[in-house]
């Protein structure tokens, strides 16, 4: 049956999850990084010079929480293309991710081939992710079997939206998972819409958690703003995962503060109320007090850390910037391997 | 008679045949309060209620089955697949199921549908939101497909289709949505299924093509006969299956010479079909090549500028291999 | 959450749920039609004269039970290839049933295009089926939908195996009529086996019922084997359906006596003493023996009925076998509407 | 060197790339116990267990989508497909996945994987257990589509598209099986993916084609050259994508006429790609029309004995239209 993890709000919750002060800061410098992304990406957007951008505000704390406990160079991240802070904690700069943004040869995701927020990087196990929705849902439960295959001791983490539930893929993919007890963690970003249709008209039920047990493993909604608790659950997933104890299906309840992407225009769909009401439970506020009153920061420290960030992704926005494009004849490469 | 862009003329049509017939409803992703991505069906959930406009499930393989059971009980959906790109899942509902309920039913059942989906790229859509598909379902028997391209034949085709009693999957250039402005009359028409048109006359070659090809192709042929005195018949397919061989062979058989232009990937794409057919049926009223000119065979359109420009077939492109053919 | 139906075991079980003795008498001739009609089917394959037949025997007790309770020319029925006896239900006659195994012309089903038990009736309700495994679920949820948009009080029963499960059309099939309420009823005749693949192997659940939850509705197990238990967790699924109660997924536990069809050799994936194991538990006999306790049916009666409806299907079978094939030059029509 | 059939082949093969390379291994719906329902994995459980002979759930797309991810993971597997009738639900994981991996990653990530699917028709499998699918897969740049039709070649291909550093799709046609009988060599060989095969050498006419149709057109060759002292020169396609267009211009530039065989339906079926090939590049080395035999343009292979006869082309009929292009 599906539990919903409650959580006590003492000062001591990292200590009682084994991260240090550093882990904390090291977490929060990347939450605030992805908005300030977000940010810049959307003013780049507005300037023209970005035809196109998917923003991440307001799942930074979901992401990181997540994202965090995998094993970089062991673990595999297969996102979907909200996740931008997922990439980043899987090691992502923000100038790959302005590479992708301007479609630079240098992308690391595609040379500029794909959509941006396609995200992709081998070396750095970021499965390369499509529009489709849900299609990387088997190859997250395909590279869990090959893991196991192999009798290595690697899990993969699949991140994916509430509107993803729907597709025959996801269904497939968590069944197979059941099936085989997979080393992996499936993990639903649920922000309530897929672009406008609300969870209402995407699932009969509330809790996506609850599907756990149609394919014979946990389920748990954990409160998607809350970086820590999304940690925790996490943790957790991944060392039963990694300990043979099969999958996990973890609902973030959290929520998407800008339109679904720069083309979209969600005042027809959400009032201004909604979204208002929402962005008072902002996971990076949350996060910063609970630092504030461990002793960890200050709201100094809050400012000077966003100054210096912002002064960092600026310098590499225009390195992305300055990049080449890639050559029109390459379009014609890499449709099959290349003869060496 | 108001002058209408493409998607406009989609909207007015559904709208109107939505108000005539209580059986007509529109399905996909996003059609509710959004009113689609693309807005075709603005305003309809105020109008016409949630159970007529139905937003549905990020699933388009149940979009392509669920409309299958509407229709086999009595409703005309009109299904909206957000992107051509992503009607691939519904592939097996629409080729074993679709096309296939009359034939084997031995004509006891049939599935009375329209499948919308905007296809095709220049829009900065990249691998997954550029794709034409109308080379996979043309391959179909049992399901019709069309292409129209101008504002009329979207409105007289459009009316067409949710009166048909068979699976009609209505292609629409999403380039050609606000591009392409044309007359409409105010009142209901029909364009039929299955007729190629002559949207151009002309002489010393013909150039057979559809959607936002069309129009390239009428613009290369205007710039031939200013530029070089050459006179260039322009055919637009408009339906891709049942296919009009007739128009086109007439056509060829007039001007002696033939091309055939296709955004798709030129190999085993719907020119093929073309070419072959003209071929076998008129090769020797033919004085010059036959000529194929389509996207290169790459898995899709890339996002970045010079790629995707690189992958689109263009006017000047156009224009040179008619002037090549013209000249031979 | 999924709950088990317990039965007792008096002999007024029937009146309890409403059935007449006129009404069991009929339901035990269509299950011991079914089972005459598999006998002969598989005889006429070995003597060649059906090249390919797909058996039912096991499954009558859960088809004659849970088709039951649909009304005739209100209700629709959205059977699979495995359901002659939800189509002796439905109004299917012996003969309509030969027609389609010779593939002869008046074949109600398609005319001998399609290979036998791919059934199909427009006047009794029964929608055509495919080959592909549950492309058939989606349809049914879209005529409930019809249904309640044509305001009828009327409701869909859609009847799969196990194996069916898998299928992504599956999840999304059920996903929507959990949205909507749909008045539909869904059916799974799990047999322990998808051909060769055995349940463990198909999902990571032992009872495909718990997976009404993941939908938001009910989901039920009952012994296939049962007829009248079949037949009361229909019922009561259907009255909820059709008074506007949503959909219901019910899981007959049921056994496949034969091999999966006439191409099939289950030896190599069952052992003799697992079949003779669940023959013990065979629904007919099973019935035959209520009937009997109830004072209803003896011994004789029993014996005679079987002749008498064994010489009416030889006779159905005659006519069937001596009816015309389809002529050539028509596999050509029907492709689109004909132009009358 | 032993005769063999072509199951038998594709049953042998497999059997010594497990044995080579313990990385490769077999995936689908009941090739564990059951062996395959074709028998292709008969044994494998015993030899190779349960990791590398995978049953896997009834769920087509998963199939595919699960060795995608398997691929990008460092396995090999060759996943089979029960009937091709049944690949459709994978339709997406091919098209948009497979064939788009290696591509949309800038060649960053790649998928050596293989996907079976025994095909066509003949053997009394109606609508569902007959079709042909090449068409819609040759049509996928990023994905290469074979369809050996001897022995000799289903070996020599298998073992190089479990080599291929790219998805192929392995098309076995059914009714070929046990029909087909071949020497095939003991020890492993390769046979290059995208090199056609000229089957039978002739002068007076070029004859096209694969699969089962491939073994027909030999029968009516070697008819024609026996009754009528025609030479037909018959060119195995072998691989649908990337087309051979080399070694089949050359012979229809040596014979001076051409037709084209295939059993799928004819309208944008893959002869469509081939005629249109050779009427581009080679039409005016023709002296003779360009014929294609192909089945009709009806949904899929009905049941009834009668109405599947009707549906086949046949050996009566491919001679004929040889004979009648000879003549011309
Ligand atoms: C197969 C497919 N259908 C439709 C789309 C168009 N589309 C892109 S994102 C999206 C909504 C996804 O919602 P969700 O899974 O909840 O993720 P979110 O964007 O809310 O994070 C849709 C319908 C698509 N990309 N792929
Ligand atoms: C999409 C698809 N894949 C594979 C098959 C081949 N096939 C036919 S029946 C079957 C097993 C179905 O098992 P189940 O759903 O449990 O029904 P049962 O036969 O046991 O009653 C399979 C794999 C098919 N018909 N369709
Ligand atoms: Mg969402
Ligand atoms: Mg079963």
């Amino acid at each position: 049956m599906a539990t919903r993890v409650k959580q006590k709000r003492p000062t001591d919750r990292h200590s009682r999850l084994g991260l240090t002060e550093d882990d904390l800061m090291a977490m929060y410098r990347t939450m605030v990084t992805a908005r300030l992304c977000d940010e810049q990406q959307f003013r780049l957007n507005r300037q023209g010079k970005a035809p196109f951008v998917v923003p991440v505000s307001g799942h930074e704390g979901c992401q990181v929480g997540t994202a965090w406990p995998l094993i970089k160079g062991t673990d595999i991240f297969v996102p979907y293309y909200r996740d931008l802070a997922v990439c980043l904690v899987a090691g992502m700069t923000a100038k790959d991710i302005f590479l992708g943004v301007f479609a630079k040869a240098d992308d690391p995701s595609s040379g500029g081939r794909q959509m941006p927020a396609h995200w992709g990087h081998r070396r750095l196990g970021i499965i390369s992710g499509s529009s489709p929705i849900a299609t990387q849902m088997p190859h997250a439960s395909g590279i869990a079997y090959a893991m196991k295959y192999l009798g290595q001791e690697a899990i993969v983490g699949c991140w994916f939206g509430d509107g993803a539930t729907s597709e025959g893929d996801w269904h497939e993919a968590l069944n197979f998972a059941g099936i085989h007890d997979l080393p992996i963690v499936f993990v639903c970003e649920n922000n309530l819409y897929a672009i406008s249709v609300p969870l209402s008209k995407q699932m009969g039920i509330k809790d996506v958690s609850v599907r756990g047990e149609a394919y014979g493993f946990p389920g748990v909604s954990v409160d998607g703003n809350d970086v820590l608790a999304c940690y925790e659950v996490m943790q957790e997933a991944v060392d039963r995962a990694r300990s043979g104890g099969g999958p996990t299906l973890i609902e973030c309840k959290t929520y998407r503060f800008f339109p679904h992407t720069s083309d979209d225009d969600d005042r027809t769909y959400r009032t201004r109320e909604e979204v208002e009401e929402a962005k008072k439970k902002d996971p990076i506020p949350a996060f910063a007090n609970y630092l504030k009153q461990a002793g960890i920061i200050d709201d100094d420290k809050v400012e000077t850390l966003r100054e210096e960030l912002k002064a960092e992704i600026d310098k590499e926005v225009d390195e992305a910037w300055n990049a080449a494009d890639p050559e029109p004849e390459s379009a014609l490469r890499h449709v099959f391997a290349e003869e060496d | 008679m108001a002058e209408k862009n493409i998607v406009q003329t989609i909207h007015d049509t559904l709208w109107e045949e939505m108000k005539e017939n209580d059986r007509v409803l529109v399905m996909g992703e996003d059609v509710g309060a959004r009113g689609g991505v693309f807005r075709a069906t603005a305003d309809f959930l105020d109008e016409f209620g949630e159970t007529r406009v139905l937003d549905t499930p990020l699933a388009e393989s149940s979009i392509v089955g669920l409309a299958i059971g509407m229709a086999l009980h009595g409703l005309i959906p009109v299904a909206e697949i957000q992107f051509a790109d992503f009607i691939h899942p519904a592939f097996d509902q629409l080729v074993s199921e679709a096309a296939r309920l009359r034939y084997r039913s031995n004509g006891d059942f049939a599935v009375p549908m329209v499948v919308r989906a905007p296809y095709g790229g220049g829009v900065h859509g990249a691998l997954y939101h550029s794709q034409s598909i109308e080379a996979f379902y043309g391959h179909v028997p049992g399901l019709k497909v069309v292409v129209p391209a101008t504002p009329y034949d979207v409105k007289g085709m459009l009316r067409t289709a949710i009166r048909d009693p068979d699976p009609v999957l209505f292609l629409e250039h999403k380039k050609t949505y606000r591009l392409i402005k044309g007359e409409v009359p105010d009142e209901p028409f029909e364009v039929p299924i299955g007729k190629a048109d002559v949207k151009r006359e002309g002489d010393d070659l013909t150039c057979v093509a559809y959607g936002l090809m069309l129009h390239y192709c009428l613009e290369a042929a205007g710039k031939l006969a200013d530029e070089d005195g050459v006179s260039v018949e322009v055919v637009d397919v408009r339906t891709i299956a049942p296919l009009d061989k007739e128009t086109i062979l007439e056509s060829v058989r007039k001007t002696g010479k033939a091309m055939v232009v296709y955004e798709d990937n030129r190999t085993y794409g719907a020119g093929a079909e073309i070419v072959a057919t003209i071929a076998e049926e008129a090769m020797f009223d033919l004085d010059g090549p036959l000529v194929r000119v389509g996207g290169p065979d790459i898995p899709a359109m890339p996002f970045s500028g010079p790629l995707e420009h690189f992958f689109m077939p263009n006017v000047e492109g156009i224009h040179a291999a008619m002037k090549e053919l013209a000249e031979f």
